[in-house]
Formats: structure tokens, C-alpha cells, sequence
């Protein structure tokens, strides 16, 4: 593009943090000592020298519009001298000095329809994805699945219900995995289950057939000469659905109402708390879109919370649980069929073969 | 034109938890737009299928990065989504904003697009969901004035991000928030203007519970840690045992490396100690990270396009990053990296895959780094190995 | 020919542990092969290098295998050595033998080679050590008329092997000798008549000690096992706890899956044991297998050449194997696993090659059975899965 | 080969088993009890029925002249009806029924050179191959390398110093491992580290171009047209010295006096004892070919048994041990360096790169 006026302000990044800070943060900054969680979704940080900083989380859908923006901007006026911050999970916090007005934030903020919830051992928010609502590239749609989800995790989210330890669930909308599905407790990805459908005169205007070649994973693309031109050919027995050559070449689109759909993945963590962290492993390979509340997806996930709920012990995540138990028996209480999609047969797939005889049996 | 019925997306408005189709409800009577985008997600509802096309370049002068552009495949029944593309706005480090703030951004992008935002994106950018190509230099315009800038997208440095940090939390071995603002602002050339094989991505976490999963989400986690004795407060660990906590069975026990006995006093073995954070996790009142704090650097994680996902892994295990020339060693690394990767790296290879496209053992010659048993699991169980001829001496 | 001068061997008949060079001075005074291979490995060991060449393809009329051809590459220094083939003679299961078995084959090998053997060789034969191709013949016809038989080599089924089992240890969970005795019989032409991609490797442990190292060096490992509770008598616990064992430690917190509680008396949760047989280790008198017995089933393993080392890996989790229906069923099965090899295998490529190469589930599919989650240490971890017409139902 | 002629024997197998074994075996068979040992190299199964089997065992060099056959024969006329067996280590293993010519028939073996041990936690015979007596294909001797390495251990054999756990050793001469060795406490591994030396001359007569290329493991073989007619060439850079190569095809010889070397691994076990059966790991990746006595060799061994028997728990095998510590603390206390070579670089590689925060550091 051409170059800018010289007038023309850019890269002058982000404004500086220090200027966003509360007061009490500045002051206070390193030298936090403990935290204490007092009551669902409210925390407070003591720091060394005595001073208490009380954090509201409140959930929030992600996507919002300026006006919440505003009613934000007008609560932390009103309760914390404008101070307020995200969370790296999306939630909204409020960051206040005074005790006494956490209850009526939180009212206030149940009245705008925000419920304050998300700490701790309970459900956070879901890191979700843009689906139909912005990407050409989506299997499902992320904020109604989402929505869906969340409504029936509420009482998980509120603290109602117990849970033996954090538990992070997590959607993307395809294979590129914005929302990084691979290393959550519970994994909501959206799935392609054919081959891409080639549109040649699409594909020799828009793309380059060595780049889509060699986008392919597992080699499936082949350049061939289709009626006159120079195009690619699929080799479907080879495609396993990833759409990568879909979002290097716009001609080689993968989206199916019909054979479109959700798989559900668990056990994956971040943190180095006890365990090392852990990727995600498939527990069910397909459920089909079904909008606008996704009935199989909400039950699935529903299930094995509370399956794990009822079985893990405390500060077990679905990881640890499942490592201690092992995964037969994870089948066989959440009752989850076990099918030959569940045995790897990518690159290293020889890893997760059994190579022992410690086999536990039912007795 | 008469707005169009939404059935379908009306039944997202009712339950407990807060519902975007409310969000797009709130604007969508002063925004055509809006109206437009609950049309055609409608239709997606219906035919549960999306209706955007492929993104074309489109951006803001000077910069190659920042803009998503989006177009309808419906133009004609949804024209005012015809073009909506997405602008990424670099967030200010630990998302921390002030009212002034939020209104600031809210009213240039009630002035520019459709109103609608995500607080944040998955890389941590404030999220201008959907204006049009016009529209896209003067919000940028408006943005740089009030202080504020493009965040990352295509084959560049990222959008960095980081944890809360020292500003509220009392486990940062390393100021986190001064680390990602002063990456964004070194880099600044590196973020606007694409010109590495694939996306770089950093993220900054302040201890070994990395709450920006920055081991899984960062080509590069700088993760922070500590060296010496995790500090005991023995008063208040009796304290949590009167209050009822078990500390046998929930921390002794769970302790990865089995490193704590506990008989009325708690021992810690600390030279065997992982780092895990639990036991810290569990007593915050008596038990706190040491004061020898610095960073263990990983490299490498990335979602599964295209060879699978990758965890980051250990380069260096410990580093003290706090002054300017730790900041400038550090960084030095960082280049050498880089260097390494753009000579190496092929279109869309991000590092992680490269580095186990040309082992280990030759991205840490090319950058000038020992190999240290901590950067591995185990050694290698294959007897395939490249001697080289100082081999024999070995 | 006056004898060469050994001094470097010679250091080597020196030391408490038994010297194979005293073995070779036993025989080379009858023996001018063992002469010319003591001066030919001298000179290997003043060089370090070898001095055979490849064995080009010698044998005994109407067998592929069983003979390792071996040529000296000083043939005129040493020309007693200028043939020096191996022989590999089938083991009695369990390498049981009596003093007059040892003498007769002592006596033909006496008459026939170098007198000097191997017992054994690594995939359990007993190894005539060194003749020349004229007396493989005659060796062969003497071993039959005493009821001996040659081993296999090459692309052929090898030589089955088998733990001591019933015929001496308290835990085998299924008659090992019987199992490799019967192999061994039924699969005669397989094992004379190399006609597979690779060579093919049965060893039969009769626990999950697996003290043949089945898991490790064979294509196809029966490991037993039990799926009842472990028989447990309490008094010999006791006895054990007098006598000083401490239960606790050596064995309760050494259960891998922490499934066992003792308190002046043992509990085991027998559905959460993975049968690892440490506590009946520890405790024979005290503690023993289960009475429902039988297998697991396990295929693959191979040294690295050329993918790399594989162990086995679970197919069929638990069979009976006693009767001859089960005996029968289970020769079913790896004749319709030589099948899928034999079909799909490249040369040189091991069924537990193919199997990764080709996808374990196509393989199950291939050889008729059900994948169970039994089969695995964890499902797949990236999302790229070949979906099959069905797969929408799944 | 021709059709054998009618009267000849073949395809019996090999001889029943059943007409080898002792009556005492024949009575109890499948019926044992328990086994006790009672002292090195010693011990006892009882029957159910009370019976009691001894079982004396005696080193073995594995290499045996039929001298020694016959001697094995003697003693078991003498002591044990003539009943003996060898074991899967290559032991031989005398069954008596009277304990009371234990004694005598150990003092009788040891008379012929033959120490009695290798029992339980004691280290057994070091499982083994060809090497230079035997084979076209050896980097290294294997008996000679066994001899002088058992001589060290000779303590660990008779019981004389203990051990942890059972403690395996193997060894194998070069990459095609028929000692085993992937999965041994300690391995003994002979390794080349030059690329084969192409004979053209010899490879046209001798060997097929396709097999010889496809016996690559890293595809460093290319087909090429070598002064005139059709051979090989080895993109060297590409070659881990495997001998694949040698192996098909006898014009590609890597054998070198002063390259070829012995490399030490550790920390594999086959059993499923408390464990699941490993890998053995690379500790050392090259010791010099320093015959008759390879001093290095059995410096290296003796200091990881030593510094295993000093460090470890009961019942933990080597692998188990470093699991526990660590492969930094391994290092550290046995003194050997950690090179380049440690770091995995062959397909799989990076499931062996550290992905977690989970480290020690030294106080
Ligand atoms: C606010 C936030 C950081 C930020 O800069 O935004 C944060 C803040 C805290 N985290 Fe976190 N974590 C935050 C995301 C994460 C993530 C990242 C994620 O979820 O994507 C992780 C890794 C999750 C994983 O492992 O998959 C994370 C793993 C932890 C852990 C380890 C939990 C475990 O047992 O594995 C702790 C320790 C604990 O909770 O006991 C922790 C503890 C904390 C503490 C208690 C730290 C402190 O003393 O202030 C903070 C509040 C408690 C809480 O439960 O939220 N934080 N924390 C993030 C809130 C997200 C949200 O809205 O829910
Ligand atoms: C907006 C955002 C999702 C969201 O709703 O938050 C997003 C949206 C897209 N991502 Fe992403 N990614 C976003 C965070 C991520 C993350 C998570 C993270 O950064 O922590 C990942 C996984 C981590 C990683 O980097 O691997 C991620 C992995 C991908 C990939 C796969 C890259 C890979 O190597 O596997 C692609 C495909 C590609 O790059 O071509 C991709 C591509 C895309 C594209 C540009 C679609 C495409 O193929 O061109 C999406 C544009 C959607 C749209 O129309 O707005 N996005 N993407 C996130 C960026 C917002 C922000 O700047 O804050
Ligand atoms: C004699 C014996 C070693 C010994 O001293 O005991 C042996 C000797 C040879 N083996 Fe082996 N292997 C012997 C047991 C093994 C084992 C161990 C086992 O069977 O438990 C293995 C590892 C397990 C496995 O099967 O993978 C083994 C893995 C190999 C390999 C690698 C195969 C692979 O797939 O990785 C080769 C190379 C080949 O097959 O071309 C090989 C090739 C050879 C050759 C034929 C050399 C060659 O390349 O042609 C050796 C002949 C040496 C000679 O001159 O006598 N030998 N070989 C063993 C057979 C004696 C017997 O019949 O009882
Ligand atoms: C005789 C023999 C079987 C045969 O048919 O020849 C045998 C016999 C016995 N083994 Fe074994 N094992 C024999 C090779 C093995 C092997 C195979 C190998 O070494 O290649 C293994 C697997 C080794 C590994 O894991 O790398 C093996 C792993 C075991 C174990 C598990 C040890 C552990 O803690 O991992 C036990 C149980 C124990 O010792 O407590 C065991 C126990 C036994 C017992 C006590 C079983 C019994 O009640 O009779 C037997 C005598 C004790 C002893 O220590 O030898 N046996 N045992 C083999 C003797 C080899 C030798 O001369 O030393
Ligand atoms: S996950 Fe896929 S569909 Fe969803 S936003 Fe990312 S690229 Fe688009
Ligand atoms: S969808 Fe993935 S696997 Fe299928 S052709 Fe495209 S790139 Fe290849
Ligand atoms: S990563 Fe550590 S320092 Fe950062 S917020 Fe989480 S717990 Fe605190
Ligand atoms: S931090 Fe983790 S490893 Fe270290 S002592 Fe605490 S629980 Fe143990
Ligand atoms: S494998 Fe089991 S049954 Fe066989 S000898 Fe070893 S311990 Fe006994
Ligand atoms: S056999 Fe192993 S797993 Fe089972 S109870 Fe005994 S020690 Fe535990
Ligand atoms: S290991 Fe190698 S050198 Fe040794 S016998 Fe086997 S093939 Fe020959
Ligand atoms: S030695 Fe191995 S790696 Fe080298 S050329 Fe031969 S087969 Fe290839």
C-alpha cells in the first residue's frame, strides 16, 4: 500500500497499562501477599501493606455491543472510580476498594442481565470463537453453542453446584482451533466430514496451485489438468476434512449443512498445577448442528460434568480423573461409545497404542 | 426494508446467561448493519450453514496487518453486510481499562461500524466486529489520536498478551505487564507489517499456573518462576489445618514430586520441588513463591494446522528478566529466533514445526544456546543419531 | 600350521566370570576351525574390525531357513574358517533337556561342526557355531533321527520361545510350553519356508513379569493374565508383616494404581488393579493370581530398524487359552493377522510397522475384531479424523 | 532347493517337551505354591502337594564347547537324575530334589569355573550376540565386551553387594540389536558413526538398486549412474549410520576401526511389574573399540550401577529411579555429560522436548 503522510500517526501500540491502573493497584504493584475468594464470583487480594483490592466478576457473552461497553463504564463510575478490567477468559471484572458496594454491584449488574460467577473451582466463561456470526471458515456457529451451554452450566458458573476443581471448557468452530480447544477440560469442536468440493474456474482465478498443493496434511491434493487448465484433484480417501487447502484457496470450500457437525473432547489442561499440561482427547467424534440451542451438544457436555462431578476427587481436573481411572472406564460411566475414531492414525498415532498388560477388568 | 424475523436467534435471547443476540438487539434498531448480520445469521440458523466468503486484503495505509476482511455471499438480500470486516485493536497489557477508556472506544466505533465489539479476541485484541472497507482508515485515524493502535493479523508477530500479572497478583515471578508492553512496543514494525514465514505468537504469564495458557497458545510462553525455597509461613499453615483443610491428603499427597511431608510443621524438599503451584495454590496465605524469580522461556505451541498441535517446550529453563539488559538479552534471543526461522522456516511453518522439522540440537547451535537436560522429557530411545565428527570425543 | 599366538584372547581367559576363549581352548586342539577362528578373531581384535562376510543363501534340501551362511574375508590366513556356517536348532519349549539329550547333540556336533555352540541364541534356538556347507546335510539328518529339528531364518515364522511357566513357576496364568510347543507343530512350513514380508517372532510369558521379554522381541506376544481377584491369605500377610516386610512401603504404596489398603489386614479393589504382579512378587506365599486365567494378546514389537523399536501393543485384552477350540480360535486369528501382512506388507516391513503405517483401526477391521478402549493409553489428540459414510450416526 | 527324497525327516519340530522334564516337575505341573530363594543363586519351589524343587543356577558365557554340554550333563547325573534346563538369559539352571548335594554341586561348578548367582535383585547374565566371532555386521566384539564387563560385576552376580531391583544387562554389536537391548536396564550398543563406503563394482553384481534405496530409513540413498553404469550414492549428510544399508546389500560396508564404537543406554525394562515395560535411554552416545578388555566400557557400567545402587529405593528398576530424580539429576550424579546427541531427533522427536514448566532446581 502506499506510504502513509508523514503527519499520519502509526505504530505507537497500545496505550501504556500504568495509565489504566487503579490506584491502589499502583501503589500496591508486586507486592501482593494473598488472595481469599469470600463468596462466588468475589475475591479479595491483600497486598503488604494491608491494603484490600475486591475484584466482582461478572460473565460476560464476549460479543457486546457499545452500549454494554457504556453500562460498564457507568457501573465501575459508580462502584470502583471507573476501574475495570477482561479477563484472558473474556469475563468482565470490577475492581473495588470499598466492601460495603459489592452487593449492590452485583445487583445491579444481575438487573442488566450480567451474573457474577466464574471463580475458582467453578466454570468460567466459555473461550470461544467467531463461527457464523463472522468466519467463512466455520463447521458451526460459536456464540449460539455457546449460549446453549452456558444456560445449562449456570448453577456450575454461580457456585451452586461444586466441582472438584477448575474445569475449562472451550469452542472452536473449526479445525484452526482459534479458540485453542487442545488443551481444555472440555473441548467443543466444530467438525467437516467430507472432502472439499473443487471449483476449478474459482481455483485458477483466485489460487496458487503449488500453495494449495502443499497445504494438504496428509498429500491428498494433486495438481492436475482438469477440462483445459491447470487445476487440483483430490485424492478423497487421503482427506481427513482439516480444510487447510480451504483457507489457502477459496475454491476448495468444505461446509455441509448435513454432514457438518460437533465433536466433544476432554481431559486437556494448561496450568503445571500437580499435572503437566495436557492436550484434549477425542470422547465424541460427531453430533450434528442443530441450532438454535444444539440439544445433543448441551446434554454431552452436561454429562460428563457431572459424571466427573460425581467421581473425581477434590483437585482432580477431567485430565487427572481420567488418567486415575482410565479411559475404559471413563467410557463406561459417561457411557460414551467407543469407536475406531478414537484410535489415533495420524503421524505419531503409535504413541497412544497400549504397549503393557496393565489392564484393569470389571469385577 | 422491513426487518426480517428471527425465530430462531430469538430463542438465544432467553436463559440466565447473557445473550449475544441481546447485544446485537441493542444496536441493531439505529444499525442497518446489524439488521443485516441477524438476517443472514438467520438464514446460517436455518440452513445451518455460514454465508461469509473468504476475506480479500483489505487494510489501513502503511500497515499489512490489523484488518480481517469479511464479505457476504448474500449481498444482494443482506447489503449492508456486504462488506463487514473485523479490526483488531491491540488491547492495553492485562486488559485493565479505565470508564474513560471504554467510552472513548465505544463512541468511535458507534461513529465507524456496527457498534459491535468482542472483549477480546482469543490473541487478547479488542475485536471491532464488522464496518465497511470506507470506514476502516478513518476509525484508524480516530483510534492513533486517542492513543490507541492496530493489533496483529497474517504472517507477523501477534498481538501479545499477558496475565494480570504484579498488577493484582500475588504470584508474578516477573512483571508481566512490562514485558508485553515492551515487546509490543519494540516490535511494532514486526506486528504491522507481515513479513515472517507464519504468525509469531507471545504471551506472558507470570507463574507455572499460566492463566494466559501461553504453554499452549504462544509460539513463544515466557512463563515465570523461581529458583529458591518456597517461603513457609508455619503460623498460618496451622491456621489452615485448624480451619479444617487436610493438608495430608490435599497437598502432601497431590504433590507431584513428592517432595512435602507435613507432622504440625510442613517441609519442602526444595531442590526436588517442580514448580507446580499447587501446594501455593491451596495455602495462598502460607505458602509463597521464592524471591530468586525469573522466567522459564518455552517455544512452540500452536493449534494443529498443520503437522498437530504442539505443547511450547523448555529452551531456557531460567532466566532473570526484570532490568534493561535482561530486557535486551532477552530480546537479542528473540531476533536470533527469528533469524533462524526466516531462513529456514517454509510458507506457513510456524517455529514449533520447524524446530522438529530440523531438530532440537540444530535450532540451539543456530541460536546459540546449550543443550540442557531440562529442555527434555528423556533422551532420545532411537540409536539414530547424526554423529558429528568431534562425535568420537564425545 | 603352527597355532597363531593369542595374547589379546588370552587376557580374556582371565576372571571370575566364565571365559567363551576357554571354551574355544577346549575344543581347537581336536578342532583346526576353532583354531583358524581364535587366530581370525585375534587379528579382529588387534584391527577392531570384523572378518566375516556376508553369508550368501546355504541350507538343507527343502528348508528356506535354519542356516546362517558366514564366510571369512581372510580366507587363505585362515582357510579352516573360509566356511563357517551357523546352524539353528529348535529348543525344547522352555529349554528343559535331559543329560542325554545334551550328549547327543554334543556327539553330532562333535562329528559334524566346531564343537562349539550357543545355548542359546536370542530367539531361544540352540546354535551349532561354525561348519562348512558340505556337512549341513549330514548334521541335519543326524538331529532328525534323534528327533531334532532346524529353527527358522529369514522371512519365515521364527522359532516360538516360552517362559519356564507351569513346569516351574506358581504364576503362570496359561500353559506356556504347551501354547509354543503347539505353534511350533502346526506352523512346521511356515517356519521352514520363509514366505512372509519379514520374519515373525512368537514368544509366550505366562505372567505379566515376562520373563522372555515378549513384550520387547516378539511380533506377536502371549502375556498371561487373570481377570478375578488376586487370592489373598491373610496369615501369611501377617507372617510376612513378623518376619519385617514393610507392607506399607514395599508394597501398598509401590501399587501402581494405589488399589490396595493394609491395616493388619490386605485389601485389594480388584477392578482397579492393572495385574503389574508387584505385590505377588513380593509376597508369593501370601498372595497369587486369580483363577480365571488366560491372555492378553499384544502384536509388534521389533528391534529399530527400520521405523524404529516398537513394544507390543494390546489387540485382544483377555482370552482363555487352554481347550482346543480356544487353541483353535486363536490360530484363526494369526492366520488372518499373516493374511493382512501378507497382503499389505512391503519387504522388510514388520506386522507392527504395517499396523502404524496402515492405522489400527483399519487393521482391527481387517483381521475381524472390535476396537476397545483396552487397545490404548489415550484417544487421539488431534482432530483429524477419516470420517467413514457412517460416520454422521456415530 | 531340490525335493528331499521320500525316507527323509523333516518338519518334526522340535522334541516334546514333556519327554525333558524331571518327575518332580511332571507330578506338580501347574500346581506350585511359592517359591522362596535361599540363598545366591539358590532357591525353591514348593508344590502344592509339599513337594520342594531346588533350583541351583550357574553363569553361563553362553558360547560353550560341547566339552562343556557334557560336563552340564555330568554334574546333572550326579546331582538331579540328569535333569537341567538353560534359562531366556542364557543361565544354566540344575533341578534337584535332595537340597542336601546343593552344596556340593555348587562347589563342583565352581571347581569348572562356573559361579553360581544371578538370582532376584542380582544382576544376571548380560544377554548377548555375535559379534565378531560370528557376524559380517558387528561395530564391536560381543563376547569379549560381555567377559570383561560380567568380570566387574562378579559382586552383583554372587549377591555379594545388592542391588535395588533386578538389574538387566544387554548388549548388542551393532543397530540391528538381536541382543535386545531397547528395553534393558543397562544396554551396551555398538554403533558405526561413518556412512558406508558405495563399492560400485561389488554393488552391480551383488545387489539390487531399488531394495538397496528403499533400506533407507532417513532416505539418504539415491539411485544414480556411477562412472557408467547404474549404482548409488549416500547424501552423507542424511546418514545416522544405521547399516540398513549393509544389511541388504553387502557393497555398502560402514565397518572403520577407529569410528566404530560402543554407546550405553539406560533405563528400559521389559516385566510390567509396578511399571509399564520402557525404552532404554541414550546416557552415553560413544565409547572407544578399546579390545581385550574395553576398560571404558566397563568403567562406564560399573559407575551407573553404582551410583543406581547407591541412589535408588527398593524395588525400583534404573528407569524407575531416573523417573523419580530425573534425567538433569541422573547427569549430575553419575558425571556424564549431556551432549546434543541426547536430544531426539529422529521421527518422533518432539514427543521428548520438555512441554512443561515441571523443573528442578539445584538449592
Ligand atoms: C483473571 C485471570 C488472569 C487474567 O489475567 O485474566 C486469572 C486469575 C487467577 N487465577 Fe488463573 N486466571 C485466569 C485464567 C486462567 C487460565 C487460562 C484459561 O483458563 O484459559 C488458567 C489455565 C487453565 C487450565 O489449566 O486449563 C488458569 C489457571 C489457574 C490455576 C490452576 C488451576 C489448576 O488447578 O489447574 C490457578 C490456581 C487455583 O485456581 O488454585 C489459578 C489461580 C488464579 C488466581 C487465584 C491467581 C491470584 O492469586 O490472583 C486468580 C483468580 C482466581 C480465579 O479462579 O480466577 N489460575 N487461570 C484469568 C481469569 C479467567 C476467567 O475469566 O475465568
Ligand atoms: C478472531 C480470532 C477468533 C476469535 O473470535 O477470537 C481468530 C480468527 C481467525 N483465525 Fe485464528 N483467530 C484468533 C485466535 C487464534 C488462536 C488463539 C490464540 O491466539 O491464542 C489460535 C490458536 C493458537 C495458534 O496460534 O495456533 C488461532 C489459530 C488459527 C489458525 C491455525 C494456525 C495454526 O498454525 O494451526 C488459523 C489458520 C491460518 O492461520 O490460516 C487461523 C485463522 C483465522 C482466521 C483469520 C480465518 C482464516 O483462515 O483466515 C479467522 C478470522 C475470523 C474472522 O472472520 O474474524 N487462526 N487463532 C482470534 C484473534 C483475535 C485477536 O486478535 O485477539
Ligand atoms: C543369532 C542371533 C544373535 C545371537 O547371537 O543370539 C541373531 C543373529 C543375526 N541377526 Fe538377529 N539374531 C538373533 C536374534 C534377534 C533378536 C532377539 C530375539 O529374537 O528375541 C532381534 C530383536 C528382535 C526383533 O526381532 O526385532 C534380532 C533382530 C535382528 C534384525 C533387526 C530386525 C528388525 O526388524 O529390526 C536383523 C536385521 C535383518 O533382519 O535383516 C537381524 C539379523 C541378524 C543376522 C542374520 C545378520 C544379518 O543382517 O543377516 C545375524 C546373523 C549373525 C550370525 O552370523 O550368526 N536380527 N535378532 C539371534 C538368533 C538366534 C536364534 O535363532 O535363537
Ligand atoms: C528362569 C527365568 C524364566 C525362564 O524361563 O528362563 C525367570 C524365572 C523367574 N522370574 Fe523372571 N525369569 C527369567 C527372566 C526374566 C526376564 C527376561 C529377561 O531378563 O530378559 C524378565 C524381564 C526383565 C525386565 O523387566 O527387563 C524377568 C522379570 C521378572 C520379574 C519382574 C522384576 C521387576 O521387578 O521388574 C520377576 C518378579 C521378581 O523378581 O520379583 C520375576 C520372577 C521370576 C521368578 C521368581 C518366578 C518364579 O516364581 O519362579 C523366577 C526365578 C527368580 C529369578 O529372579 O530369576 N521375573 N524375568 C528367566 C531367568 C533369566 C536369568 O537367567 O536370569
Ligand atoms: S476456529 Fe475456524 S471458523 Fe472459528 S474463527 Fe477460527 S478460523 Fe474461523
Ligand atoms: S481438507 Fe485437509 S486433508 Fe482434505 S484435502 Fe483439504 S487440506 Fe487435505
Ligand atoms: S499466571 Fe500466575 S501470576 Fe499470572 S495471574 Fe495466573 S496465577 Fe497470577
Ligand atoms: S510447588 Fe508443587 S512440586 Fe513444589 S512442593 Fe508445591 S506441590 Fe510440590
Ligand atoms: S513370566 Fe511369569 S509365569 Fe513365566 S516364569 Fe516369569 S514369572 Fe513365571
Ligand atoms: S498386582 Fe499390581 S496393581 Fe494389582 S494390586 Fe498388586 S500391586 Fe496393585
Ligand atoms: S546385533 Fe548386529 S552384529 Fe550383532 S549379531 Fe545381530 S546383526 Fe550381527
Ligand atoms: S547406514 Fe543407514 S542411514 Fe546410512 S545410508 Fe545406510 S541405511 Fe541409510
Amino acid at each position: 500500500m502506499a506510504e502513509a503522510p508523514a503527519k499520519r500517526i502509526t505504530d505507537i501500540g497500545p496505550p501504556h497499562y500504568e495509565k489504566f491502573l487503579p490506584p491502589i493497584v499502583k501503589k500496591n504493584y508486586g507486592k501482593w501477599n494473598y488472595h481469599e475468594i469470600l463468596k462466588p464470583g468475589v475475591m479479595v487480594h491483600t497486598a503488604e501493606s494491608g491494603d484490600k483490592l475486591y475484584t466482582v466478576r461478572a460473565a460476560s457473552p464476549r460479543l457486546i455491543a457499545v452500549d454494554t461497553l457504556r453500562m460498564f463504564a457507568d457501573l465501575a463510575d459508580k462502584y470502583c472510580g471507573g476501574h475495570l478490567r477482561f479477563t484472558s477468559r473474556n469475563n468482565v471484572e470490577f475492581l473495588l476498594t470499598d466492601p460495603s458496594k459489592i452487593d449492590a454491584l452485583i445487583a445491579d449488574l444481575a438487573q442488566e442481565g450480567f451474573p457474577v460467577g466464574g471463580l475458582g473451582a467453578e466454570i468460567s466463561n466459555i473461550v470461544h470463537t467467531q463461527g457464523w456470526v463472522h468466519c467463512h471458515s466455520a463447521a458451526t456457529d460459536a456464540s449460539g453453542v455457546v449460549k446453549s451451554v452456558m444456560d445449562a452450566l449456570m448453577p456450575y458458573f454461580k457456585g451452586e453446584k461444586r466441582l472438584p476443581a477448575k474445569t475449562r471448557v472451550a469452542l472452536a468452530c473449526c479445525l484452526n482451533m482459534c479458540g485453542a480447544v487442545h488443551c481444555s477440560d472440555i473441548a467443543i469442536l466444530g467438525v467437516h466430514t467430507r472432502p472439499p468440493k473443487v471449483k476449478h474456474d474459482v481455483l485458477k482465478k483466485m489460487c496458487e496451485i503449488p500453495t494449495t498443493v502443499a497445504s494438504c496434511p496428509t498429500g491428498a491434493i494433486r495438481p492436475g489438468n482438469v477440462d483445459g487448465f491447470e487445476s487440483v484433484t483430490v485424492e478423497e480417501k487421503l482427506c481427513m476434512y482439516c480444510a487447510n487447502c480451504y483457507t489457502v484457496c477459496p475454491a476448495m470450500p468444505l461446509n455441509n449443512p448435513d454432514t457438518d457437525g460437533l465433536s466433544i473432547w476432554v481431559g486437556g489442561k494448561v496450568s503445571n498445577a500437580r499435572s503437566e499440561p495436557r492436550f484434549s482427547k477425542l470422547a465424541i467424534p460427531f453430533l450434528p448442528n442443530n441450532p438454535p440451542r444444539w440439544p445433543e451438544v448441551v446434554q454431552a457436555v452436561t454429562n460428563i460434568i457431572e459424571v466427573y462431578a460425581a467421581n473425581a476427587r477434590n483437585f482432580e481436573r477431567i485430565g487427572d480423573w481420567i488418567e486415575r481411572i482410565g479411559w475404559p472406564k471413563f467410557f463406561r460411566l459417561t457411557g460414551i461409545q467407543f469407536t475406531r475414531y478414537h484410535i489415533d492414525d495420524f503421524k505419531h498415532a503409535g504413541w497412544t497404542y497400549k504397549r503393557s498388560t496393565h489392564i484393569k477388568f470389571e469385577q | 426494508m422491513a426487518k426480517r424475523e428471527t425465530p430462531m436467534l430469538d430463542e438465544l435471547r432467553k436463559g440466565p446467561y447473557p445473550s449475544f443476540v441481546n447485544e446485537m438487539y441493542k444496536v441493531q434498531g439505529r444499525k442497518p448493519m446489524v439488521q443485516d448480520l441477524l438476517g443472514q445469521l438467520e438464514d446460517s440458523y436455518e440452513q445451518r450453514i455460514g454465508h461469509w466468503k473468504h476475506g480479500g486484503i483489505v487494510g489501513v495505509m502503511g500497515y499489512g496487518g490489523g484488518v480481517i476482511g469479511r464479505y457476504s455471499d448474500l449481498p444482494d438480500k443482506y447489503p449492508n453486510v456486504a462488506h463487514f470486516h473485523t479490526m483488531r485493536i491491540n488491547q492495553p497489557a492485562g486488559w485493565f481499562y479505565t470508564s474513560q477508556a471504554l467510552r472513548t472506544l465505544a463512541d468511535i466505533w458507534e461513529r465507524h461500524g456496527s457498534g459491535l465489539t468482542n472483549m477480546h479476541g482469543s490473541t487478547g485484541d479488542i475485536i471491532f466486529l464488522g464496518t465497511t472497507t470506507d470506514e476502516l482508515e478513518p476509525t484508524f485515524q480516530e483510534l492513533t489520536a486517542a492513543g490507541f493502535d492496530l493489533g496483529g493479523s497474517g504472517s507477523c508477530m501477534r498481538t501479545p498478551s499477558a496475565c494480570v500479572g504484579p498488577a493484582r497478583c500475588e504470584w508474578a515471578c516477573y512483571d508481566t505487564l512490562k514485558l508485553c508492553y515492551n515487546l509490543t512496543q519494540d516490535f511494532q514494525d514486526e506486528l504491522h507489517r507481515p513479513m515472517f514465514p507464519y504468525k509469531f505468537k507471545f504471551k506472558c504469564a507470570g507463574c507455572p499456573n499460566d492463566c494466559v495458557a501461553s504453554i499452549a497458545r504462544a509460539d513463544m510462553s515466557i512463563i515465570g518462576t523461581w529458583k529458591d525455597a518456597i517461603r513457609i509461613d508455619q503460623a498460618e499453615v496451622e491456621k489452615y489445618a485448624k480451619a479444617g483443610l487436610d493438608i495430608e491428603n490435599a497437598v502432601v499427597a497431590k504433590c507431584p514430586s513428592q517432595c512435602m511431608s507435613y507432622n504440625g510443621k510442613l517441609k519442602i524438599d526444595d531442590g526436588e520441588c517442580v514448580h507446580c503451584m499447587h501446594c501455593i495454590n491451596v495455602m495462598p496465605k502460607a505458602l509463597r513463591p521464592g524471591q530468586e524469580r525469573g522466567a522459564t522461556i518455552l517455544l512452540g505451541s500452536k493449534a494443529p494446522i498443520m503437522e498437530g498441535a504442539l505443547l511450547s517446550s523448555v529452551i531456557v529453563p531460567f532466566i532473570a528478566i526484570d532490568d534493561p539488559d535482561e530486557y535486551e538479552q532477552f530480546k537479542e534471543l528473540v531476533r536470533r529466533i527469528w533469524e533462524f526461522w526466516d531462513e529456514n522456516g517454509k510458507n506457513r511453518e510456524r517455529i514449533g514445526e520447524l524446530i522438529q522439522r530440523l531438530g532440537m540440537a540444530t535450532f540451539l547451535d543456530a541460536v546459540g544456546l546449550d543443550p540442557e537436560p531440562e529442555m527434555i522429557s528423556a533422551p532420545r530411545d532411537n540409536p539414530y543419531i547424526f554423529f558429528q565428527p568431534e562425535g568420537e570425543e564425545a
